[in-house]
């Protein structure tokens, strides 16, 4: 389309509402890839994304695993980072002061050791008024439960979707893992335990091992795998959890281009999180927004809802 | 720092299996410190997925076009071919499109402006080095470049930093060029001549420690550039940390080299753990 | 390393043994990227892969899905054949003649729709001499549980192999899916009931769209994910595996170069099948034979058993 | 057929968007019929992960070193860029190594030598009637080609065709070259003149489509070259079915387009699963 045709053509409207919160496009960073905004600022402007989601925060300052911890894979990357962060602590002091400054909703990514942690940090969220929703991440092992991971038993799951649901004032986005048999079953259980909003996926759990070491090439020998390689399971998953559940989805998995984003749109996704993608080009949520837009107009869509869940099977 | 769009102005081969790139790029000089470094975008489409890292060798201008237009600005890296991105930079041409982030990270201090300065550098080590020598020479110091390679065709840019007013001396393992042996037996002579000289250091692990090691045992300073894999370079990924002096696992302190670093002042890492880590990086994707 | 000093080495033996039949090297197909081998005849010499492992064969022949369905992703193509195949008659009839000829072990790939139909083709398996052992795919929905799939289940995976394993006088491989929560489970249930090797893994459910259309690029809406990006979750699934049960297992997913098949045989793989990676380069088994054999040589392995899990955590 | 690893000769745009490419391949050309394709692996390295389907222009040899060595026989093929594949494809240089496999597929029937033939082919659908003209001609036929593009940019060879005895018509959809309107149009009048003709065609489904009607009304026989997603173009991974004639779900026939097509008689096709299937086959990887 021809830069004039373009000036003359009305915008289309990408404004969602997710949990209630209003967002003005569906695009934002993945948790853990865009550290706390802050680190990203010098490259983009943080008033033209949808929202800022936060690395996930627990209670204490957490140190994380030993490295390595990153790998690259074919078209994708392992991570074991281990959840480092400076805990809600030092978030509130040394992180929130940039947030405050910027006109786009914060939402914070958080998770706890164990249940009644998960249920601390939803409390201390409370407490910043900057902050507009919260991200659960129940890909965390249950320490009590032998290790078993929240997000891959909707019993466990649903008893800390409830728990921190009764503790947060926020509204509550609950992140699955892709790690499990039948995802709208974990899915429909934190719906019913209070989450307001869905997003997944979270990294598919993954090894490589150097040959010649012949040692894992990540210390914690298996990682989470993240980027391009994952996006056909991601958008499957994302599909499937469209069709079980009535709260919005957030689309997570492998976009890195206008296109990617479009996909998760088209299932069903109300809204799309961008993590590994970031590190290859900071401006590449940037990108995706234009391109969206642009796609909008090619189509002749006004409303980015008529885009929402358009698939035709 | 910046993400620059921007192409290629020349890509060398300057030794064996070692390249030095010239990119485009404005402003670049006057934000970068010696030590920092870029993330480079080896090409649009996948692979590979990361951007990998490279110190920053030099900055400059070309000279100014006949027409009139105002000198270029670009950064030069120097980069050695060992795994799937840097086979592919090595097939890039002047005028490909490539993308850059930086400067990045922490370089050398170089705010103690006298004295002797002893500079040790293996093979591919030598890169950050050349900037740190031009800035301490400006201030002033005296500097000595120890230039260690397994064989002759490690050691590059003798010419260039020769020109800078620095005394080198190369030592090979095979004895290829200059002494036979390792660069840190003639660090151990220098030091006992110059027992108050300041040291900077970049190269592999085992040359590090050793280099620590005998810096440490006769009190010497030194500052030390690192190599650990990074996905970011700007410290969101929380990939490249190293652990800190004094680190345990009750109460653990891990660094960013992304951002930390990459050069670190040596009584702040945990020598220990950057020992037995076995982080060697690289690897098949 | 020099062609003279290549000469004066002694060739590493890279021979395994699997449920009782042994292998000339630990490299075959996997089942459905390789048609009946005859496909393949032109291209490579048969009788220097390990094995040759049948499309999956079923009582009756199968149709298989309507069209799209094949799509490439990003490293990786999504499938959703539906399992096309001759039927169990038209194999013996049209497809063993050419397999007789070659002097190397058949494994036939096979699935039925209900579990009277697994019995019944394991039996007439029986009757094929030269089918040297079966792989059983129980990857299919189970129509009388409403379409769960067999694999996914620990109890229905165990009814089938029970069965199958009555019925059927040949080792027998089971092949599971690597779309559940835990896979070392499964892997136990079917060790338990009777498999003498385990094969994994089958291909990741995935999905992708038409942006311009907003269809499915498969017309099946899901396909499953093979190649390149799913290695990392084969492996590390193949690793986990190997720890659960004492029968040994071969090692798939995204096999494509040397290196590739050693991190298998590094976690635990006694041998590897290599699929999508056929259709890339109808030599890359050929290649792959050659590179284990040289890595053999390079790091002083006189046999492939002392490569086999020899993983240094 | 066989697995060449071989390289480029040359790699020329012919149109826009639009190129040839000429692969060394010995021995190829007395094996490939009219009507087969090659598998072409665009690069060793990922993307794309598949190769891709082209069919056969032509096969020749060129002129013979003069350094005294025997001719070096090449295939040609004829590609549009449309996506990932064929856009990495159009920056090969003569020289780069490439494989392919082939000559691969079922390719059209020329047995019938008698008669007049007409070939219609819309676009990049030209491609596989060149080497079927020249048979034809060699046969003794009379060849008339309907060659229909949206614009001129389409329409490529003509020159060639006319080389080998082969009468052409064109037409393009905005009449930028030849008569405006679509190919179809012409094709009834042809059949109105040449009631006993022969039809063999190749381009989008759509005039497939169409031509398959016109021929069917006039009980011509045709034979049509379909395009299908491929993985593997050798019948063993069943990705590339359409369905055939009298296919009903209950008795379903599926026919590979790489070995029992890519060339079909038009009466043993599901018409009807054609037009509707929308397997469009392209698409964003
Ligand atoms: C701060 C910093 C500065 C560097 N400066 C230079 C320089 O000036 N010149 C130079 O030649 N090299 C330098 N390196 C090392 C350089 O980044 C690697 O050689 C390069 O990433 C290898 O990429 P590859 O794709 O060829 O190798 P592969 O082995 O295929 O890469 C696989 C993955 O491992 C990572 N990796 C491999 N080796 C290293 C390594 N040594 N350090 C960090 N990550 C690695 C890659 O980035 C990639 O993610 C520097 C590294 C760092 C961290
Ligand atoms: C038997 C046969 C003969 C062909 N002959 C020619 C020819 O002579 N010249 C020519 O230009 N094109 C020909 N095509 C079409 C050609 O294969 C596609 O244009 C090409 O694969 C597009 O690749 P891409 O990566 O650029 O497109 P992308 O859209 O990026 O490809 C994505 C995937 O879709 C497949 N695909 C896309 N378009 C087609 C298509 N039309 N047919 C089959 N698969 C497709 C690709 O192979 C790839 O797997 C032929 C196709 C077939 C099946
Ligand atoms: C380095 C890294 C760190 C991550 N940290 C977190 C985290 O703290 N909390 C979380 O919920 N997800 C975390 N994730 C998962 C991402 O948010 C995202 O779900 C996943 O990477 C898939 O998206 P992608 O393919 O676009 O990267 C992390 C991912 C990466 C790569
Ligand atoms: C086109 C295609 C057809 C397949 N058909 C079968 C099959 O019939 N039976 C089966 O057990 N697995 C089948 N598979 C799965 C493969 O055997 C293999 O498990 C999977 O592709 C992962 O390996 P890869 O990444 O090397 O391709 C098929 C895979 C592909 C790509
Ligand atoms: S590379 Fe990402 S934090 Fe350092
Ligand atoms: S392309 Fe594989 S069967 Fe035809």
């Amino acid at each position: 389309m021809s830069e004039q045709n373009k000036a003359n053509i009305k915008r289309p409207n990408l404004g969602v509402e997710i949990a209630g919160i209003k967002l003005r496009n569906p695009v934002m960073p993945a948790s853990g890839t865009f550290g706390y905004g802050e680190e990203y600022a010098p490259f983009l402007d943080m008033e033209k994304i949808g929202a800022i989601v936060t690395k996930g925060l627990s209670l204490k300052p957490k140190a994380g695993n030993p490295t390595p911890r990153i790998a690259e894979t074919v078209s994708g990357m392992l991570n074991a980072i281990g959840l480092q962060n400076v805990g809600i602590d030092a978030f509130i002091k040394h992180k929130m002061p940039y947030l405050r400054t910027v006109n786009t909703p914060v939402i914070a990514n958080f998770f706890g050791n164990t249940l009644e942690e998960y249920g601390e940090v939803a409390r201390r969220l409370n407490d910043i008024p900057e902050i507009a929703a919260a991200e659960l991440n129940i890909s965390c092992p249950n320490v009590k439960q032998g290790g078993i991971v929240f997000g891959t038993d909707p019993q466990a799951a649903s008893e800390v979707v409830t728990l921190v649901r009764k503790n947060l004032q926020k509204p509550l986005i609950v992140k699955l893992t892709p790690n499990v048999t039948d995802i709208t079953v974990v899915a429909r259980a934190v719906e019913e335990a209070g989450a307001d909003a869905i997003s997944c996926i979270n990294t598919l759990t993954g090894m490589s091992v150097d040959v010649h070491t012949r040692k894992p090439r990540i210390a914690n020998t298996t990682g989470g795998l993240s980027g391009p390689a994952i996006r056909p399971v991601a958008v499957r998953m994302v599909h499937q959890v469209v069709q079980a559940v009535s709260v919005p989805v957030i689309g997570i998995g492998g976009i890195a281009r206008p296109m990617d984003a479009l996909e998760f749109l088209i299932v069903g996704a109300t809204a799309v999180q961008v993590g590994t993608a970031n590190f290859v080009d900071p401006t590449a949520m940037l990108t995706i927004i234009d391109g969206i837009e642009e796609f909008c107009i090619d189509e002749g869509i006004d409303d980015i809802h008529q885009l929402i869940g358009s698939l035709k099977l | 720092m910046q993400n620059y769009r921007t192409k290629i102005i020349s890509n060398q081969e300057i030794s064996p299996g070692y390249f030095r790139m010239k990119i485009l790029a404005p402003g670049f000089g006057e934000k970068a410190h010696p030590g920092q470094f870029v993330m480079f975008r080896v090409q649009r489409s996948l692979p590979p997925l990361l951007r990998r890292p490279f110190g920053i060798f030099r900055t400059g201008f070309l000279p100014a076009d006949c027409d009139g237009l105002p000198p270029k600005e670009f950064v030069e890296i120097v980069y050695k071919v060992v795994g799937s991105g840097t086979s592919i930079m090595a097939d890039l041409h002047d005028g490909d499109r490539v993308e850059l982030l930086g400067p990045l990270g922490n370089g050398f201090d170089c705010t103690s402006r006298q004295g002797e300065k002893i500079l040790v550098g293996g093979g591919i080590g030598l890169v950050p080095l050349y900037m740190l020598a031009g800035e301490l020479i400006a201030n002033g110091c005296t500097v000595r470049l120890l230039m260690g390679g397994r064989t002759r065709d490690d050691i590059f840019a003798v010419t260039e930093f020769e020109r800078l007013g620095v005394e080198t001396f190369i030592s090979t393992d095979d004895g290829s060029l200059g002494e036979e042996g390792l660069v840190t037996q003639v660090l151990e002579r220098k030091l006992q001549k110059y027992p108050d000289a300041e040291v900077f250091s970049c190269g592999p692990l085992p040359m590090l420690g050793a280099v620590h090691s005998i810096c440490a045992a006769s009190q010497v300073p030194l500052q030390v550039s690192l190599e650990e894999s990074m996905a970011c370079g700007v410290g969101a990924c929380l990939g490249c940390v190293v652990k800190g002096a004094g680190h345990t696992d009750e109460n653990p302190s891990y660094l960013c080299t992304c951002t930390v670093g990459p050069v670190f002042k040596s009584q702040y890492l945990d020598w220990s753990a950057l020992g037995q880590s076995d982080n060697s990086c690289g690897g098949c994707v």
